[in-house]
């Protein structure tokens, strides 16, 4: 097993599945020659030229315009939208074309696109860098959200999107490309060579899309988050010393609701975090569900935990962050109440 | 002006804002006068590799083969046998019948709606003649000829427009939003321009794959404008692309006229500043768009990447069966049109190279209209929209994704509850 | 009082704002001449001129583009967006943009734009003449969102839209432009000449954005929606005989989460409605904070009442549309508890 | 591909896809040499109300005025007074100036981020005293020099740079995101190419409202490739906007070339198929880009639409204080740039015609220098991303609407609990 952080599990995983099949090949802005700006595709272009690593013109829209045209003519194209703040030129081609087409075409056509798109603040990126838009595609019939929180993962879920026939949307959280972020911006970030989850094995694996998991078990309250925030919910319960169950989604769409109501049917408290501003992000979402799932069982509100509902700011970053105290606090409120 | 007092009405502008006008508006004759129809000796036919800028004439000149005397002439002129001219003339007469029927059918309360592409039936009949079965197609909604052409089963379309049991795309589309994998037709988006950038991502992907497929797309002069448009004529070039991009320049998009969309310019003159070939053709011309299609057609298996065709025509009737023409252009404005009707033409220029005569033509016509006939009874046995039979109603469900994820298996039995 | 259907309604909101406000226009696909595709602006280009009631090319993102930039440049142009299932071209420019201008530049620059936008299903339009597409502009901060139910709030709050210098988004169902709907549809549409709402005042009135309206008083349940689906519901109520207080949002942000709180607490039961598709949708948001805010009162779960999790069907609209029995079944399943 | 077994490795692909081509790579010696550089009098000068088509030469000539002997020839000379000059070299220098010490800032970890545009210093500050100061700019974000030119505060700049209590827009934009309605200067966005089609709504609103403001805006090479690019050349040209609109062609986009934009073409001529002259123009001629742009606003205001003018330039350092341009363009690429460096071209003219020394020259290096170290220490007592003092905290919510909906109020007391 090898050690590698995000950005290395991610690489491996298309490197694997262009080895293995002429069909994949990556598309984007910067992710050629150069490897991409966040070095996901580093080395690909080497290994399988310059068609198969293709550096596009710098339009969104146009780039999953041929991505599906690709898709439908038996190619795989993992597409990267330099950043996840840069997908909006792109959505009708996402939202009118690829998500609808094996629908409207009554399963006729289809195109197995993978949008790779780094989401999340941490790099002060400001508005333009940090956005979390993964709830606008959760609204969307057809594409499948993915959200990984650790290079293991991240590689598994990514081949499983890569070979997935239906288009999968995969959301990169580029604070945590280098290692685990747990909130705490004063401590030095620890790299993934020092989690148990930046043991990668080299080969082929997958992890099936549509599966949450629970990385914590716990009694007194559930706690439902994906991607960075995985990391900053566990360390406030580790440092809260609360008995929470901590639920890694890993996918968005489908939502794994019975490993989400097992687990709030035992605990009856339930906080859900997000870094996406508040207002109709996914929490919402999710939120609903558990309400109408485990409404019997809820022994407090649910609680959401999320980015405040404004542009990210750039001075700010700290303050906008859904932080282990605000998480910590959420879970306390819920467990006041009887 | 969140309050009234701040409203200052005594500003009075005078704007210097430019306004594109029309060809004709109701109150108006319409008035074609100012376009100039070249003779079809004054278009070159160039080697097929050429630079764009240097054959840029032919993005401001119009490509013709039959001329006034219904005879053919000029470099264009196709090397076509009078079968398959013939083919071509029961084609378009084969799509105009099955159009009128429809459409018919729509204000007889059969169908939900219907568009027809009457004036405009060389495009798609021509185009989908001079290319290969193998190459794919990503049209917009005036192109159903193309389907004739592939032989598609007309029964089969009446019942996509029908939303029947026998609808191959399950109820789930409007009526004329086709897709036939079997004949290389790509699925019909209601998104304006869409295809367009898919058919060049389609066509790259053949040349990755080292294949000699081209793609060829469609869209209307109003549809130029649309962001994916560009982005097939950048990637398009940008990666030469097998591809053949067309601009069905009908002179309407629904109540706007195509001076809203062309700045003044011809839509071909339009990609020559990306390096693609831009072609003015006679859109009404069923051997010009024949030829000129051959060519870039031609141009994309060697490698010479895009063509962008205009097809210069003419949208006879109304935009759709949602729409009346006399409430936004002149009276009869189809009468002006100086460029003719393309079946008309075409059978002209049959008879009078002594391959078809008035009474032949009488004949198809009637025998093509029967067919249509008996094909409806047939479609219509297969179900209707109001009266069904439809496919299941939790067959909505399917299709969603490739397997259905447990969200969408439970809200298919809600559906029943 | 004059007797108006919704698309007089609107186009006496428009004519009157740009009679009195020269920098007032609205522009769009076939908006000028032909008065647009549903009417709206009808008369419009003769009463002011081509360069007011302005025709523009088929790009909904280069006319929000310009919009905006007309809106920098002291106008206040009312756009029209033919129907709200082709809004997605557009979605960078309002999401990145306008919604964001006033934030992003501290205050300098605003643009205050109105987007018009038929949407929903009802008239056999297929997946792409029949979206609801207003849960996705919810999530975009600095957006209001507004969806009428009837000619005399439609005219009331577009007025108030076109004199706000906050950017509005501003959806019309478009099943309901001629008349109340209320989701039977073996019976003749009711005109709305015959309807109370249908009377509307010739002159210049406002609807204040970000109040909902209690329609129906009642002790049971409380029923929330918005746009067409509150005919639906006003009549499923009716029909059941069920006690049900009806709100109509008539503004979705900013939320009156005030008048949705009064009632919940005192029913102890609710039940959301809408057309758009479930997952995400705007529903997601109301049963979050309803959970939020009135978690101690429910009796029962909150129920969602939505369209499917699918594209919308040109076969099935009947299936497809929430239809009175749903919202009975639903608001009867919140009864059923205890 | 679901399954292992379905993959089939025996598919070797013999790609034909064309994919372009770098200027150089790392492993390459750059060689510009490909490029024509034609002498200042080889351009016409057209009447500013020429068709786009009739003067299409200029969109693929160079059009220049300072020649290699450093003097003025050519149509195209401006009638710029030694002052004048003076004044733009200062600017210039000015600029450099200010982006080497704020980029060394960031390298010490004062700023989160920075870009300088050294080597296109000429587009802006020329572009900008070309212009009057009623027009208003939609930039991109290499044209600070835009801010130079109309006298914004430098230390303001700083502060903004800096996120702190005298930031402008209150710490919400990472640095060089400036805004300034005073100096009609539009707020920048961090999404490429938005800005483009905005200028066109504000010059139609100009001409709308009967005023004589032109709108001037900038894109990137790269950037050229974007939706709203297209929209801007549609909508200028349909409605004959007052724009100029510019394409700042720095030869590369972060590590992307400009071949994945140009199609193989020049970027200016791609508006000429839209009705819109193109005009390449040196870029680092600043007389040359003060003359074109010159000639563009009399264009727009008398009522002759947009003009889309490509400044070739070259990009001589980073994209950003984010890259390593060694990582993905042949070393010291920027030294085979054949059209030199703009300041020091304006310089030697300047010298050349007696008003400029290179003790002069020193003495003002110097002199801006000193007053850059000066403003950045009055900027930093202003506070800094780090350390404070920022805007309050809560202030984050505003302006979010003009009024704190009660949402936002609500949110706005949790963050202090
Ligand atoms: C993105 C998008 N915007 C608007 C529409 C509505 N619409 C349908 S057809 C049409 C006019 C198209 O005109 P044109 O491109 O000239 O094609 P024609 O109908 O003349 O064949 C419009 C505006 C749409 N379908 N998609
Ligand atoms: C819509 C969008 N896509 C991608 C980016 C990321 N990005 C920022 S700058 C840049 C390159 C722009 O190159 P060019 O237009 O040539 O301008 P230059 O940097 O050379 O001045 C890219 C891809 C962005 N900011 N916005
Ligand atoms: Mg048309
Ligand atoms: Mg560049």
């Amino acid at each position: 097993m090898a050690k590698m952080n995000m950005i290395q599990a991610l690489n491996s995983a298309m490197d694997i599945c262009m080895d293995r099949d002429p069909n994949v090949l990556v598309m984007g802005e910067d992710v050629g020659y150069f490897g991409g700006v966040f070095r996901c595709t580093d080395g690909l272009y080497k290994k399988y030229g310059p068609h198969r690593a293709l550096d596009m013109p710098i339009a969104e829209g146009g780039i999953m315009g041929v991505a599906i045209g690709m898709g439908v003519n038996g190619l795989r194209p993992i597409v990267e939208i330099q950043f996840s703040d840069y997908i909006y030129p792109a959505i009708d081609q996402i939202v009118s074309e690829l998500a609808r087409l094996r629908h409207r075409s009554g399963g006729e056509y289809f195109a197995p696109v993978v949008i790779r798109a780094p989401c999340g603040g941490g790099i002060r990126g400001g508005q333009t860098h940090s956005q979390s838009p993964e709830g606008i595609f959760t609204h969307a019939c057809g594409l499948k959200t993915v959200m990984p929180s650790n290079p293991y993962e991240a590689k598994g879920l990514l081949i499983a999107a890569i070979e997935d026939d239906d288009p999968v949307i995969f959301f990169e959280p580029k604070r945590i490309y280098n290692g685990p972020f747990d909130g705490d911006h004063d401590k030095a970030a620890s790299p993934w060579n020092t989690h148990p989850l930046g043991e990668v094995p080299e080969e082929h694996y997958k992890i099936e899309i549509g599966k949450a998991k629970v990385l914590e078990p716990g009694s007194q309250v559930t706690v439902i988050t994906y991607g960075n925030m995985v990391h900053v919910a566990q360390a406030a319960i580790k440092n809260s010393g609360i008995d929470a169950e901590l639920i890694d989604l890993r996918t968005l769409i489908p939502l794994d609701i019975d490993t989400i109501k097992a687990s709030v049917q035992k605990t009856g408290r339930c906080v859900v975090v997000h870094e996406a501003t508040l207002t109709s992000g996914f929490g919402a979402e999710i939120l609903s569900q558990v309400q109408e799932e485990c409404f019997w069982h809820l022994k407090a509100p649910i609680e959401r935990v999320t980015g405040w509902d404004t542009p990210y700011p750039h001075a700010f970053e700290w303050e906008y962050f859904p932080s282990q105290k605000r998480i910590t606090q959420a879970m306390l409120r819920t467990l006041e109440s009887n | 002006m969140t309050d009234k007092q701040t409203v200052d009405t005594a500003i009075q502008y005078q704007s210097k804002l430019f306004v594109p006008q029309a060809s004709s508006r109701p109150e108006t004759t319409p008035d074609f006068s100012h376009i100039e129809i070249p003779s079809p000796i004054a278009s070159q036919r160039p080697d097929v590799l050429s630079e764009a800028v240097d054959i840029q004439d032919l993005a401001y000149g119009l490509v013709r083969v039959l001329g006034d005397d219904h005879l053919v002439a000029g470099p264009w002129a196709p090397d076509l046998s009078a079968d398959k001219l013939l083919l071509g003339l029961r084609h378009m007469m084969h799509v105009r019948a099955f159009d009128n029927r429809m459409f018919k059918m729509q204000r007889q309360g059969k169908l939900s709606f219907y568009m027809k592409c009457t004036g405009e039936e060389a495009v798609a009949v021509a185009q989908g003649m001079a290319l290969k079965s193998s190459d794919m197609l990503f049209p917009s909604y005036r192109q159903q000829g193309l389907l004739f052409v592939r032989e598609h089963s007309i029964v089969d379309m009446m019942c996509q427009c029908l939303s029947n049991a026998k609808d191959n795309i399950k109820g789930r589309q409007m009526p004329i939003f086709y897709s036939s994998k079997k004949h290389n037709f790509f699925s019909l988006s209601g998104n304006l321009a869409t295809q367009y950038s898919q058919a060049v991502g389609w066509g790259m992907a053949s040349a990755y794959k080292g294949e000699d497929q081209v793609a060829v797309s469609w869209v209307g002069d109003g549809t130029t404008a649309a962001a994916d448009v560009y982005h097939a004529l950048v990637f398009g070039s940008t990666y030469k692309a097998p591809v053949i991009l067309n601009v069905v320049n009908n002179q309407w998009a629904i109540s706007t006229p195509q001076s809203f969309a062309s700045t003044g310019s011809t839509f071909a003159a339009r990609s020559i500043g990306l390096s693609i070939p831009g072609i003015r053709v006679d859109g009404n011309d069923f051997l010009a768009i024949y030829a000129v299609t051959q060519w870039a057609a031609e141009r994309a298996r060697k490698g010479g990447g895009p063509t962008f065709i205009e097809l210069y025509t003419y949208r006879t009737e109304g935009h759709s069966t949602s729409d009346n023409p006399d409430a936004y252009r002149g009276k009869n404005e189809a009468n002006f049109w100086p460029l003719g009707d393309p079946i008309d033409r075409l059978k002209q220029h049959l008879i009078a190279i002594g391959q078809w005569s008035e009474e032949q033509h009488q004949a198809l016509q009637s025998e093509l209209t029967d067919d249509i006939t008996k094909d409806w009874k047939e479609a219509l046995a297969h179900g209707s929209l109001d009266n069904g039979p439809h496919w299941p109603v939790t067959s909505m469900f399917e299709d969603v994704f490739k397997e259905m994820p447990p969200h969408l298996v439970k809200q298919s039995k809600q559906i029943g509850a």
